[in-house]
């Protein structure tokens, strides 16, 4: 998000999903589409088998789009890099790039074209091991394309050089022309249900509500004003950082509120040590989850269908919760409890009803000022929304790159943090399946997801398994430099030869006592893509 | 393009059926298998209309309009046709209606109802009354299906084709033994969409145990707290539980759609562990405690750090999973609260 | 003397204006406007070609939020004589009071302390006027749209 | 409430009910006694309020139908009559040849059933023990054909939308015959025991005397107004379901005191006998429901068969119905007097507003007038029985 900030203005989805279908090619990188956005994924497989759409799909596993897909690249982990300056290469050798949109509406092109000379379609074969004829190809498609849409997930961004990605990304979009127009854009897929509406409130390190900057002085003075206190204006730790600041002491007490780090943040056993040393820890949740485990005070709070409010969903579109059913026993809403803690340490917050907080919050952010409860009662407003009569507006940087000029930055690529060697010979991949969600704490509460995927699992290339003497389902143990767990192997030809696959959503065997500490030194991404692991079998 | 309706002439363009015409000038043509977002399938026979010029009456739905079409959507002969259809499903259907989760909400049952059907038509019926048999296993635990119930309008095999793109269910065998199969069963991904166009009671919902008619439970229209496309859904809510989903065509961003964890996944919702109570650590051992209570023990505790350690050893993390109002209470408290920037939240997993 | 005339008739020798009289299948309506509610009632009874002297029910329908003056009081009045029934419409607000007709027909002493008691509308010099069905302290109106049907216990 | 010593000889406030033998069920009448001689008395009603038209306009109209059984319970059937004949009428239904037929037989018999009762329980409280047992043992009979032909005593609910709910079967029109042939002999045993007894007049006649303006002037209907000399009968006055045809005369008296009131409800008695046998003279064929199939249920013999009468009887049940929007007053002659359904129709399947108009509550209303300053308190008894009030219809 913070590459796109960086090269564009605004760090959201450019485009919306109602638009995705004018596109004629889709550019779908690092993202299981069908199984972590299925609606979505349903709406792509309609494009690709019916409509006529072309797709390139670059995922290390065979994901189930790449059967569909016009071009599949098989890249290796970590070097997505490598493949787009390929493409981008390929590109301007071949003068396919929007000559005259990079005069009027974009910077710093000539040092990033020196960097792309050196990536020939060879040179990126051996990085990506992504045939060569293949990139041409790929660049063919996307460079020669009227509409071209790039859609990536979590596969581009969890990385040490998850901003970099994200930023050769941007290139390639700005080297095409490819914004501004439907069926274009640059569109990250959200990943959580309001993680895009989490960000807009805020809930940052470095920005207040609408990425207004924490050290801005003006800005931080109108929140001031706002709120009536004054306000700190050093940037704040970031979750990876709050374990380093808990684990030598720093940090004495953590709130946390909806999340279950013990299992969805990476490097466990440091993060283990840090709740342990803390001194107050207090869990806001619907469940006792596996961080309660060391928490001092646990609170019950309302689900989704337990409040009213609002969330706000990838492609910027804010909607409303309604309150369906009262939560059970003495479970609040998780801004009564908050306002209740708040009023006890003096200052007063008393909203009556979620409205309430809304009315405030579009006062001070500028995308959700148009938008109030009343315009959201038949369907969504995508942000920015300025003024009540605006109707939203579907698609970014239309006519001028909200930056004023997009930047083209070059990028050289770097290999992942962690590579495979002789002991750790394998490159696991952690992830999301369709049938769980996140920490499953819901999921696995419900009779139908736990009856298709009801254990923990490991997807194995079935002639690695075959030269380790592994047979489907056997219980095998899984070690990294960190850490070890046990999994039940699921052999699958979509995963290549040295690399396995996981995920994270079991508290029985959490993927993440794998996972390594190195993470983006931008956006503090962690790298949950590349883990040097090594398979045995017990 | 000109094409004239009952008498009333409209501009219509090439490649629309008569159907989309007359829907899109409010004139009322019944249907049964007709869905909006596939493409036309024409099993069922009940929205003939007739053409000048045909001698038999066509189906509206699969018609694509000419110029100078002169058409008319309702006459006695017409009427007749329509019942024959009506009658021809009902002869074998099951006389389920009591225990049929789908009554109250079904088409069968609005149509017979809206051509006042009597039971003096089919003569030749055999009068034994066809008793409910058991469900039939189906390609997810989530759906109960009913073969005897099924009305073979196929919705859920072109659904399960076009729109879903996963082509799980075929109809199996022809005439009277003829039903649908979930043939490719391995193919399922659970998603519901044919058991959101089945018009009958032949796919039901089977994960909540409470079952409501319709003027006995509420709708609630949310928004699914899964993934990041943020459909938007209907909770169907009786007696404080919730008890089916349902959902709203019109509505963007997912226009109907939805997947496994959005149509099945509600069972967390009144789930017995959920937390009910506060609870506190005492000497190791949590104990549930009142609000009053642990709030002051938070506020106290986090007021003491605070004046000892100063702000910035407090941190908190906020929640993808909250709405966009709890997320801002939460950082205003941590800022103007707390006194620090360390907030954060899963943004980056 | 049938329906129709007797439309024609009251319509034509009614001593104040009418707000509104129409034919329904079952009688005639007329509606009138609640300050020469008396006058129009005494006509209708002592007028010897009507001779409405038997008072069949006095109710009042609460329009709640669908209608600004929001009871309207309803009467039907039999005539032995023409054996034909009339139903007279008064429009009422919240809060408003309406004049009583015991003084006209004493039979609707009873009707009035129900309608009272049932939707809240007093009724002007009335003999007796207090609740009749619902205990003396009670506070609310039930027949009113707003009470709920589970009743409210306090 | 105990009595000042020094209050003794004046005044004293006499607390009669709601328990009470003679208030023929949950009546409170508060007398102001002047030793003997009652100087004012205040009827308090209410103890039986049900809320039955709030309880209507939650319900659809053929849920509605069950709660009619429960205003006059005496009279079950008619109650059930009057509340179709007001649907229908708002609804435009016509009611097939034979079902009107069957409507008037089992309204006169409702009818014959509660006065029996009336004569019964009358002659009770004045004190005559016999004649309770004489017209109990008809009145038996008469429970015991509704039981026949809709399986309830009571509150059979057998007259509904658009017809009768099941047709008459021979048994039932064997078992009506012996009984209209014979009950006129019986009517003559009941006033052989109370018409010429001296005790029986001297209880009743002059008693409670409402003249004949203030019967009208109250309001009064049905046997309270007849015995005060008016010749009134909603039956001739605004006939419904074919009494036009059929000769039967309106009794009527002329001082309007408690003995003209028992003499008008014997003759009813005979005439009501009439109209059942002419009615069962010329009963035609043909089907007992309307067809109207949006809102007439199907017979629940197919309902189990057939998935068409299944379908519809889900559907009407559920209140899938539309009542065209307008409002009526129908009213028909019960027993008691007028029974009147005001009901108001906002185009869904439930009425918007369901006024029932009660002649106990408005006859009622007339006890003071009968009774303060010339009765005493035995008399008040007398007055209180002959209005003959069922509290289930005066409080709804």
């Amino acid at each position: 998000m913070a590459g796109l900030a960086a090269t564009l203005g605004s760090g959201a989805m450019t485009n919306s999903l109602g638009d995705i279908e004018e596109a004629e090619v889709i550019f779908l990188v690092g993202s299981n589409t069908t199984e972590n956005h299925p609606v979505l994924g349903m709406k792509l497989r309609r494009l690709a088998r019916y409509e006529g759409k072309k797709f390139i799909v670059a995922d290390p596993r065979k994901i189930e789009l790449a059967e569909l897909a016009t071009l599949y690249l098989p890249i290796r982990p970590g070097t997505d890099i490598a493949l787009i300056n390929g493409m981008m290469h390929v590109i301007l050798r071949e003068g396919w790039h929007d000559q005259e949109f990079i005069q009027e509406q974009t910077e710093g092109f000539e040092e990033f074209r020196k960097v792309v000379e050196k990536y020939t379609p060879e040179y990126v074969e051996s990085i990506t091991g992504v045939p060569a004829s293949d990139i041409e190809q790929a660049a063919k498609l996307y460079g020669t394309a009227q509409r071209a849409s790039i859609i990536y997930c979590m596969g581009i961004t969890q990385h040490t050089k998850g901003t970099d990605n994200v930023k050769s990304l941007a290139n390639l979009a700005l080297l095409c022309g490819n914004i501004g127009k439907p069926g274009t854009g640059i569109n990250p897929l959200r990943g959580q249900n309001n993680v895009q509406g989490a960000c807009d409130m805020g809930g940052l390190p470095a920005t207040f509500p609408g990425y207004q900057a924490v050290t801005n002085e003006e800005l931080r003075k109108k929140f001031e004003r706002a709120w009536g206190v004054s306000l700190p204006s050093n940037v704040g730790l970031t979750v990876v950082e709050m374990g380093d600041a808990a684990v030598d002491g720093r940090l004495k007490a953590l709130y946390v509120m909806g999340e279950n780090p013990v299992l969805s943040d990476p490097n466990l056993h440091h993060l283990e040590e840090a709740l342990s040393k803390l001194e107050l820890l207090v869990v806001q949740d619907i469940f006792f989850n596996d961080t309660c485990k060391y928490a001092h005070v646990v609170l019950p709070s309302a689900c989704f269908a337990e409040k009213d409010g609002t969330f706000t969903n990838t492609e910027r579109r804010v909607q409303r919760v309604r309150k369906a059913l009262d939560p059970p026993g003495d479970a609040k809403d998780d801004w009564w409890i908050i306002s209740e803690v708040a009023r006890r340490m003096g200052y007063e917050m008393n909203y009556g009803s979620a409205e309430e907080i809304f009315e405030e919050l579009r006062t001070v952010t500028p995308q959700y000022a148009g938008i109030t409860y009343q315009r959201l009662e038949k369907q969504g407003i995508q942000w920015p929304c300025p003024t009540e009569d605006h109707p939203g507006t579907p698609i970014l940087h239309v006519g001028k790159i909200a930056r004023g000029k997009g930047l083209f930055t070059p990028i050289e690529y770097r290999p992942a943090a962690e590579q495979p060697d002789e002991e750790y010979s394998f490159v696991m991949m952690t992830g999301r399946s369709y049938y769980h969600y996140h920490t499953g704490t819901m999921t696995r509460k419900c009779v139908v997801c736990n009856y298709f995927v009801p254990e923990p699992y490991l997807e194995m290339n079935p002639e690695d398994a075959g030269e380790l003497g592994i047979e489907d389902g056997n219980i095998v143990k899984v070690l990294s430099r960190r850490g070890e767990i046990e999994l039940k192997v699921k052999l699958t030809p979509r995963v290549k030869r040295g690399e396995v696959f996981s995920t994270f959503h079991f508290s029985e065997a959490r993927v993440n006592l794998l996972t390594g500490a190195s993470f983006d030194p931008i956006c503090k991404i962690p790298e949950f893509k590349v883990t040097a692991v090594r398979v045995v079998k017990p | 393009m000109v094409v004239t309706i009952n008498g009333r002439q409209f501009e219509v363009e090439q490649g629309q059926t008569i159907l989309d015409v007359a829907r899109a000038n409010d004139i009322y043509i019944p249907t049964l298998c007709y869905l909006e977002k596939v493409s036309p399938i024409g099993s069922c026979g009940l929205c003939v209309v007739e053409v000048e010029g045909q001698s038999e009456p066509v189906q509206a739905c699969s018609t694509y309009v000419e110029d100078g079409m002169v058409i008319i959507t309702d006459s006695p002969s017409l009427f007749e046709t329509r019942r024959k259809v009506l009658e021809r499903i009902l002869e074998r259907h099951p006389l389920d209606c009591p225990v049929c989760d789908k009554a109250g909400e079904c088409r069968l049952q609005d149509l017979v109802y809206e051509f006042g059907l009597e039971g003096r038509i089919a003569d030749h019926r055999v009068g034994i009354p066809r008793l409910q048999e058991p469900p039939v296993t189906y390609s997810t635990p989530g759906i109960k299906y009913y073969p005897s119930r099924c009305v073979l309008c196929q919705r859920c095999v072109h659904v399960c084709m076009e729109h879903v793109g996963r082509g799980v269910l075929v109809v199996n065998e022809e005439g009277d033994k003829a039903r649908i199969e979930p043939l490719y069963a391995d193919n399922c991904i659970s998603c519901g969409e044919c058991l959101a166009v089945c018009p009958v009671g032949a796919l039901t919902e089977n994960v909540s145990p409470l079952k409501a008619r319709p003027w006995q439970k509420k709708v609630v229209r949310t928004v699914c707290p899964y993934c990041g496309v943020g459909c938007v859904l209907e909770l169907n809510v009786a007696r404080n539980k919730v008890v089916k989903v349902t959902v709203d065509d019109t509505i963007p961003p997912n226009h109907g759609t939805l997947c496994v964890k959005g149509r099945f996944g509600f069972e967390f919702i009144n789930s017995e562990e959920r937390l009910k109570k506060p609870l506190l650590r005492k000497n190791g051992e949590f104990q549930e405690v009142s609000w009053e209570e642990a709030l002051d023990f938070v506020a106290d505790k986090l007021s003491s750090i605070k004046s000892e350690a100063g702000s910035d050893a407090i941190a908190g993390l906020a929640s993808a999973k909250c709405t966009n109002e709890d997320n801002y209470v939460f950082q205003k408290f941590m800022r103007a609260v707390i006194g620090t920037n360390n907030v954060d939240h899963c943004a980056r997993l | 003397m049938n329906k129709r005339e007797l439309f024609q008739y009251v319509r034509s020798a009614s001593p104040v204006t009418l707000e509104g009289a129409r034919e329904c299948p079952d009688c005639v309506e007329v509606r009138v406007d609640a300050k020469d509610l008396l006058s129009f009632m005494r006509f209708l009874k002592t007028n010897d070609v009507l001779a409405f002297d038997l008072i069949s029910d006095v109710t009042a329908v609460d329009h709640y939020t669908s209608r600004k003056p929001r009871f309207d009081v309803v009467y039907h009045i039999f005539s032995l004589k023409n054996s034909q029934r009339i139903r007279v419409k008064v429009a009422v607000d919240e809060g408003e009071s309406v004049v009583s007709v015991t003084s006209v027909w004493r039979g609707a002493e009873w009707l009035e302390r129900e309608v009272y008691d049932m939707f809240g509308i007093w009724f002007d010099d009335h003999p007796d006027m207090r609740r009749i069905l619902m205990p003396e302290d009670y506070k609310y109106f039930p027949l009113r749209k707003d009470f709920p049907l589970e009743g409210i216990e306090d | 409430m105990t009595v000042p010593l020094e209050k003794v000889g004046e005044e004293m406030i006499l607390n009669m009910g709601p328990q009470h033998p003679a208030t023929h069920g949950v009546l409170r009448l508060v007398l102001q006694l002047e030793g003997e001689v009652v100087k004012r008395i205040v009827p308090m009603i209410g103890y039986l309020h049900r809320g039955i038209e709030k309880l209507c306009e939650e319900r659809t109209y053929i849920q509605n139908l069950v709660l009619t059984d429960r205003l006059d319970y005496t009279a079950a059937m008619s109650n059930n009559l009057s509340y179709a004949l007001a649907v229908e009428r708002l609804c435009g239904i016509e009611v097939p040849e034979r079902a009107q037929v069957i409507r008037v037989i089992m309204a006169e018999l409702s009818r014959i059933a509660a006065h029996l009762l009336w004569i019964g329980t009358y002659a009770l409280d004045i004190g005559a023990i016999t004649p309770f047992f004489y017209c109990f043992r008809e009145r038996e009979k008469v429970l015991d054909m509704f039981e026949m032909i809709s399986g309830q005593r009571i509150t059979p609910s057998y007259i509904c939308i658009g017809g009768v709910r099941k047709d008459i079967t021979p048994e039932f029109l064997e078992a009506l015959k012996s009984f209209t042939d014979t009950f006129e002999t019986y009517i003559l045993d009941y006033e052989a025991l109370l018409t010429k007894n001296p005790i029986w007049l001297s209880r009743t006649r002059d008693v409670a005397v409402l003249s004949r303006e203030e019967a009208i002037n109250w309001g009064t209907t049905g046997p309270v107004l007849r015995a005060s000399g008016v010749q009134f009968d909603f039956r001739k006055a605004t006939p419904y379901c074919g009494y036009e045809n059929y000769e039967f005369e309106i009794p009527y008296g002329t001082n309007g005191d408690c003995y003209d009131r028992y003499r008008v409800r014997m003759e009813e008695l005979r005439q009501s006998n009439r109209i059942i046998k002419q009615a069962m003279a010329n009963l035609p064929d043909g089907p007992i429901l309307a067809d109207v199939p949006y809102v007439v249920m199907p017979d629940k013999s197919d309902v189990l068969t057939d998935i068409e009468a299944l379908i519809k009887h889900f559907k009407i049940a559920s209140g899938a119905f539309q009542i065209p929007k307008g409002e009526v007053y129908s009213s028909i002659e019960n027993p008691k007097g007028e029974l009147g359904f005001y009901i108001v129709s906002d185009g869904s399947s439930r009425p918007y507003r369901m006024r029932i108009k009660s002649s106990c509550f408005v006859n009622l209303s007339t006890l003071p007038v009968m009774v303060e300053g010339r009765h005493m308190v035995a008399d008040v008894v007398a007055a209180v029985g002959s209005i003959d009030i069922v509290l289930g219809e005066v409080d709804r």
